[in-house]
């Protein structure tokens, strides 16, 4: 059995707390501030900044609550290379889908193709 | 040749291993063993491709005068349909990644089994019940909307039964998103101590790209067909251009998965191919490192060229020029393959047993098909060649001359070891050659049918194309003898077979080093891997000489 | 277990709880599963990502018929359920976190809050889709409500614009029922106010561009903004509502099930600081649904509302 | 279309463009043969001179070499690039119509290709077009995706529903030549397809005026029917019937829609070919496209003529009311254009067809929804 305690220990180590409960706590508080002022800045116009600041804003802040949400609540910041690879390769490929399917919509008005 | 006849049954113990490890049907049903997950994977799969063939045939028949006399437009349109659907969905791509990879993969990394064996029996059962689909869809009278499920046909206007359909294709989607999850999970932690990433057989990378394609391409097929799905059922109004939907975004869609859906069927091809002509020719494989990466570049590059499917399609002249482009950039990993695998025969001992023929018929085949691949690829030629039989001959360059021949290289390569008996070497050499002659018969001609203008999915045609569709069809059955010709002496090995013996062809990948057929765990111990990938030498561990004494106890 | 993990021979008979026949040790199994799991959430990403596409490219064509649609959801709603669910994120990665400490009863807890939240999330999604039905932007015909006219206060809203008039002064002459949208069909009778503005604008400063092309000619019919056609747009809207939201709702309950089955065993004490995988997958999975809506709220709820404040 | 050999091997060129897609095809040919050969002769080569001597043999290993590999990977990238780059020349070559091309307007519908000139004249599955004029077709679809394909002006696009796509060509030498549908559409794909008749210009304008060479009535109805007009398409019975079928209705009653008859004369017949709605047969949906304007006054008689010969019938009609009609001809003519009667019908019916109640749905198998 003295391999069982040797082993407990082992995963006791292997697993300790990533973040304690504050940190927990922290994280939390983020993202509730991150949801409010999403909502705050989404009734007004910004689009004297240029045309689309809201759209960019609020997805600028729904990025941070995300990666907020990644990287504590679902321990990537802990995680070995192959989860961060996996996490960056999903949202890549999401982007070369947005990418390549976009292009076409963007520039069909140019083509002889036009709608 | 005579490596065939290894060991005579007397020096044989019978011996505890996959096969007779409980023989009820509940033991295979609620197996964990990917052997035997395999096996069953073999035997539905080669169902629907027997089904998918007699179609085929049918086609064929039909296409032997212009006329729609045999069959008449509903159903030819329905058959071509069917023929689609089952190859693609329910062969070509579980064929070898669920049969061959399933079988081979934990073995050839010196694992147990697969890091998921739940899942994996999960995934036999979701392709089942896919299947189930589908063949009660055919029943119920079919679809035919071809195999793409262009909009607003699809949606709007076709009468059959387009729904059950995409639902098969759906729940099928998940069978190998499953199967790809598990084969890239137990890459990364089932491997067998000193098996590094560099050790790995080519099988085994092409495997691995073959799993991300499969689970970053095949969720959005699954969605593609929800939505289209309830733009049947409901008018979303999203790919129905009648209520301010867009066709196009469904082909954006849809090929965004079935392009890459290509390289799930071609890769693993690939992979058995390199394991046989290393093999058979004894000889490390020329460029390991290349081949390996190339298999990844086709992987990643392969989901940024869907566009050139959609070249006259109204698609944007200028995306058409950037998918034509790197189109061009991917043909360059499979050239890198193909000169690889040529120079691995150079001043090797090269050995024509069957799986040789098909390697090579594989090679000879794949070069037509990914060089008639350049041709679609530019995009000038290509508004003269879509739709066309061009096309047509082309994809069954790559698909059939490619997968299936390297997936029938691959079946009779592992045969011995799946069951342990040794198939008629003649027969196995009549059929390759059979297969080789009669597919260049078939569907040379439909290259020339396609630059001369013949459009596919037609049932009739004028009248001055039939003497090439003569041709076609008469290769046809031909080619048809070729695939059934294994069905037989394949069945008849299992019971009047030669004892092959672990090694039959003192090989030193891992799954020669065990039993054949396998023991349920695979390994006595776990192995711990000293050599090099393709090691033939001395310090492959193998003994060469004893092997050689065995033969000549045999032969006088 | 060190020396085992050196050793590879499998005549080590010890067993930990949940380790699996095809595993050398605890360490691997675990590896496995959460890489597994991960690949799992990338598939699932890649599947939400064919909606955001279809999203992407109807909001870049119809902005703002889109506009139009997200300003009529109830944001309040969107609002309090985004926090729910972040609170149910937190509880979530507090069980995991009390997994590691042996704690059983908070585990439990944590659990059970969990689960509350988000039923919760889902009670109020329902009643947001109540409110659909009832003002008939359900955009599938005859999933609507075809309520009496007298019936409700809001039934003058939902008459369809052209038959209203008439409508109400038959209810006035004799008592007999007056249905509105009689076929429950979906119906958008709040009016198209963000294009006239756009065309003011655009008249104001004929140099800049307030209508995309598809606008200019999905819109309008021989110059005037046609209703049916706005409608159709909209209803688009609606639709990539319904099936992200309820898609996204399908998760939810997977997910709450998957928490039901985490409660039992963590209840009988299953899990310890050796052995909560499952835990952690269950957690990573309930993260993942919270992450989708933290990208659907604002694309959905909130995009475009600023112009109409 | 004649050809040289008995087994057809090349289509035709008449188009300014097609020489250009042959080069590039020949090319590709030619860089294919350039690769095949080496690499099978040396399969061929190397698997005799190194076929095994001895069993189990260990031939010296040889890693790969950095220089090879290099190499075979530059090679076939800059030869895939100049193939990228002439096939993008053409490509814009195909698809960049001309400002100064005559323009014709098409419309698919599933299974026949309606074809109108600018001056009003319309055709049904054929198209005529001079030579050595520059042609640019604006191209929409009533239903599904289809795709206008003449293979030997090597240029195809597709016809998209709810958008115009424009296809360009200039013919280069008179002939007959086959129109494909080539994006399967249904059914009847196969069947929707026809002949460009490309003429001198003299020809042409002879057309355009509407001579018909010397016919007795009824081949030319006969003709009209089964070729010009693709009536048969849809009367000739068949899988693909969705018309009355005519043998032997002159004369007859027939059971209108409405419920009341008619019977089956010269004035039903001519009144049917020009307002089909109006006396729809019984058990017919009523989808028959009109051809007023389409067809003259004596083409129409021909066709009366034909559909009586059918029921064994046989003398001429008299063309009373001909005036009149050739009148509400050239006002149709010049009245229609494009867009009214393309997109408009489909809209207006939308709301409440389901995906069966479309007019080409035979009325079974509605259950799979």
């Amino acid at each position: 059995m003295a391999k069982h305690t040797d082993d407990q220990v082992h995963h006791m180590e292997e697993h300790a707390p990533h973040i304690a409960l504050p940190g927990y706590l922290g994280v939390f508080a983020v993202l509730v501030v991150g949801t409010i002022l999403t909502y705050t800045v989404a009734l007004r116009d910004l689009d004297f900044i240029f045309p689309g600041a809201n759209t960019l804003l609020a997805l600028l802040i729904a990025f941070t609550k995300m990666t907020c949400v990644m990287l504590f609540f679902m321990h990537v910041k802990w995680s070995p290379k192959l989860i961060w690879l996996s996490a960056v390769a999903s949202f890549f490929w999401l982007a070369i889908m947005f990418a390549f399917t976009m292009q076409d919509y963007l520039t069909r008005g140019m083509g002889v193709f036009s709608t | 040749m005579q490596n065939v006849d290894a060991i005579s049954t007397d020096f044989i113990e019978p011996k505890k291993n996959y096969l007779n490890n409980g023989t009820t049907l509940k033991s295979w049903l609620l197996t964990k063993d990917h052997k035997r997950i395999a096996i069953m994977y073999l035997i539905t799969v080669s169902l629907f491709f027997l089904a998918g063939g007699m179609y085929a045939a049918t086609i064929r028949l039909e296409l032997l005068t212009p006329e729609s006399d045999l069959l008449n437009t509903q159903t030819y349109n329905k058959v071509f349909t069917t023929h689609g659907v089952l190859m693609i969905f329910f062969f070509l791509i579980p064929a070898i990644p669920a049969v061959l990879g399933n079988f081979l993969l934990p073995i050839m990394i010196g694992a147990k089994d697969l890091a998921l064996p739940r899942i994996n029996l999960l995934s036999l059962y979701i392709y089942w019940l896919a299947g189930l689909f589908a063949i009660w869809a055919l029943l119920q009278g079919g679809v035919d909307t071809g195999w793409t499920f262009y909009v607003p046909y699809s949606t709007t206007f076709s009468n059959t039964y387009v729904m059950a359909v995409g639902l098969a294709v759906f729940i099928n989607g998940f069978s190998s998103i499953l199967t790809g999850l598990n084969f890239i999970v137990t890459v990364h932690t089932m491997r067998a101590p000193g098996m590094t990433w560099f050790r790995l057989p080519l099988f085994v990378w092409a495997h691995y790209a073959v799993a991300l394609v499969m689970i970053l391409g095949t969720p959005v097929i699954a969605i593609t067909v929800l939505l289209l799905a309830l733009e049947r059922f409901a008018h979303i109004g999203i790919f129905d251009p009648a209520i301010g939907g867009d066709p196009i975004l469904f082909q954006h869609m849809f090929w965004f998965y079935s392009h890459p859906a290509v390289y799930i069927m071609i890769l693993p091809g690939m992979g058995v191919v390199s394991e046989l002509i290393s093999n058979f020719s004894r000889k490390k494989i020329f460029g390991y490192e290349f081949i390996a990466f190339s298999s990844i570049a086709i992987a990643v590059f392969g989901f940024l060229v869907w566009g050139h499917h959609m070249f006259v399609s109204g698609q944007s002249v200028y995306a058409g020029m950037v998918f034509s482009f790197l189109t061009m950039v991917v043909a360059v990993p499979s050239a890198i393959k193909m000169f690889n695998w040529t120079a691995t025969l150079y001043k090797g001992s090269v050995s024509f047993d069957t799986p040789m023929l098909y390697a090579l018929g594989f090679m000879g085949l794949f070069l037509i098909g990914g060089l008639t691949g350049l041709f679609l690829g530019s995009m000038g030629l290509v508004v003269h060649l879509t739709d066309t039989y061009f096309v047509v001959a082309h994809f069954h360059y790559v698909m059939v001359g490619g997968q299936v021949i390297a997936y029938l290289g691959g079946i009779h390569y592992w045969w011995p070891k799946m069951t342990g008996r040794m198939y008629s070497e003649f027969w196995g050499k009549i059929s390759a050659m059979l297969v080789f002659v009669g597919f260049n018969l078939t569907f040379f001609p439909q290259f020339i049918l396609g630059y001369m203008g013949m459009p596919r999915r037609y049932a009739a045609y004028p009248p001055e194309f039939q003497v090439l569709n003569i041709f076609s069809t008469a290769g046809a059955s031909v080619l048809g003898i070729g695939l059934l010709l294994p069905v037989i002496y394949l069945i008849h090995s299992l019971f009047a077979g030669k004892l092959a013996g672990d090694n039959p062809w003192m090989l030193p990948g891992l799954e020669w080093r065990i039993p054949s057929p396998p023991p349920t765990e695979n390994f006595a111990s776990t192995p711990v891997v000293t050599w090099e990938a393709y090691e033939f030498g001395e310090d492959s561990g193998l003994d060469l000489d004893e092997a050689r004494r065995r033969d000549l106890v045999t032969v006088t | 277990m060190a020396d085992h993990a050196t050793t590879y021979s499998d005549k080590f008979v010890y067993h930990e709880p949940g380790l699996q026949h095809q595993f050398e040790d605890m360490k691997q199994q675990e590896e496995s599963v959460s890489i597994g799991m991960w690949m799992f959430l990338v598939q699932e990403i890649m599947f939400f990502g064919g909606l955001f596409t279809v999203y992407l490219v109807f909001r870049s064509r119809f902005p703002m018929a889109f506009a139009t649609g997200s300003n009529h959801l109830n944001v309040v709603m969107g609002f309090a359920n985004t926090l729910v669910l972040i609170v149910s994120s937190l509880t979530m990665a507090l069980t995991v976190y009390y997994a590691q400490r042996n704690n059983r009863n908070m585990q439990v807890i944590m659990i059970i809050l969990t689960m509350i939240f988000g039923a919760t999330f889902l009670g109020v999604k329902y009643v947001e889709y109540r409110e659909k039905y009832e003002d008939g932007l359900v955009p599938v015909a005859g999933w609507n409500r075809r309520a009496k006219a007298e019936s409700s206060e809001h039934a003058t809203a939902t008459f369809p614009l052209e038959t209203r008039a008439q409508a109400q002064e038959e209810h006035k002459t004799e008592g007999e029922h007056v249905y509105n949208n009689p076929r429950g069909e979906f119906q958008w009778n709040e009016g198209h106010h963000l294009v006239d503005e756009a065309l003011k604008e655009q008249a104001a400063h004929p140099d800049r561009h307030y209508l995309t092309e598809y606008e200019k000619v999905g819109y309008f019919s021989n110059g005037q903004v046609d209703d049916l056609k706005f409608q159709e747009k909209v209803r688009s809207f609606f639709w990539i509502y319904f099936a992200m939201t309820g898609l996204h709702a399908l998760h939810m309950i997977v997910g709450l099930l998957l928490m039901t089955w985490l409660l039992i065993k963590a209840f009988q004490g299953t899990f310890s600081a050796q052995y909560y995988s499952p835990v952690e997958m269950s957690g990573l999975y309930w993260h993942f649904v919270d992450i989708v809506w933290i990208f659907l709220f604002p694309l959905l709820y909130l995009l475009g509302r600023h112009f109409i404040h | 279309m004649q050809y040289t050999s008995w087994v057809p091997i090349f289509p035709e060129q008449a188009s300014t463009f097609a020489w250009q897609v042959d080069l590039l095809y020949f090319y590709l040919i030619a860089v294919s043969i350039a690769f095949s050969i080496p690499i099978v002769a040396a399969i061929i080569f190397f698997g005799l001179k190194y076929k095994e001597r001895e069993k189990y043999a260990t031939p010296d290993e040889l890693h790969g070499s950095i220089v090879l590999e290099t190499t075979w990977s530059i090679i076939p990238f800059v030869v895939s690039m100049t193939i990228f780059l002439g096939g993008a020349y053409v490509y814009f070559e195909q698809y960049t119509p001309p400002t100064d091309a005559m323009e014709i307007y098409v419309v698919g519908k599933q299974w026949m290709w309606k074809m109108q000139h600018g001056t009003g004249q319309r055709e049904i599955n054929e198209l005529h077009v001079p030579v050595g004029r520059k042609i640019k077709l604006t191209m929409t679809t009533e239903d599904v995706l289809h795709d206008f394909f003449v293979p030997a002006f090597r240029t195809k696009a597709d016809v998209v529903p709810g958008r115009y796509t424009y296809l360009w060509f200039e013919a280069t030498k008179p002939g007959k030549y086959h129109l494909f549908c080539a994006e399967y559409c249904g059914l009847n794909h196969s069947g929707m397809g026809g002949w460009v008749y490309v003429m001198e210009q003299k020809d042409f304008d002879n057309w355009l005026a509407g001579n018909t060479s010397g016919q007795t009535p009824v081949e030319l109805g006969k003709d009209l029917f089964q070729n010009k007009l693709g009536c048969a398409s849809c009367h000739a019975g068949g899988p693909q019937q969705r018309g009355a079928k005519l043998e032997g209705i002159y004369g007859k009653e027939v059971k209108l829609v409405g419920g009341q008859t008619v019977v089956a004369d010269d004035q039903y017949i001519r009144n049917s070919i020009l307002n089909p709605a109006s006396q729809v047969v019984e058990g017919y949906q009523p989808i028959m496209p009109t051809f007023k304007g389409q067809v003259t006054d004596e083409q129409l008689n021909g066709l009366v003529a034909y559909i009586k010969s059918l029921s064994g019938v046989t003398g001429t009609t008299g063309g009373t009311t001909g005036t009149s009609l050739s009148a509400s001809n050239t006002a149709t003519n010049s009245a229609s254009s494009l867009p009214s009667n393309t997109m408009t019908p489909r809209r207006a019916d939308r709301g409440n067809s389901g995906p069966g109640s479309n007019p080409n749905a035979p009325a079974a198998a509605n259950s799979n929804r």
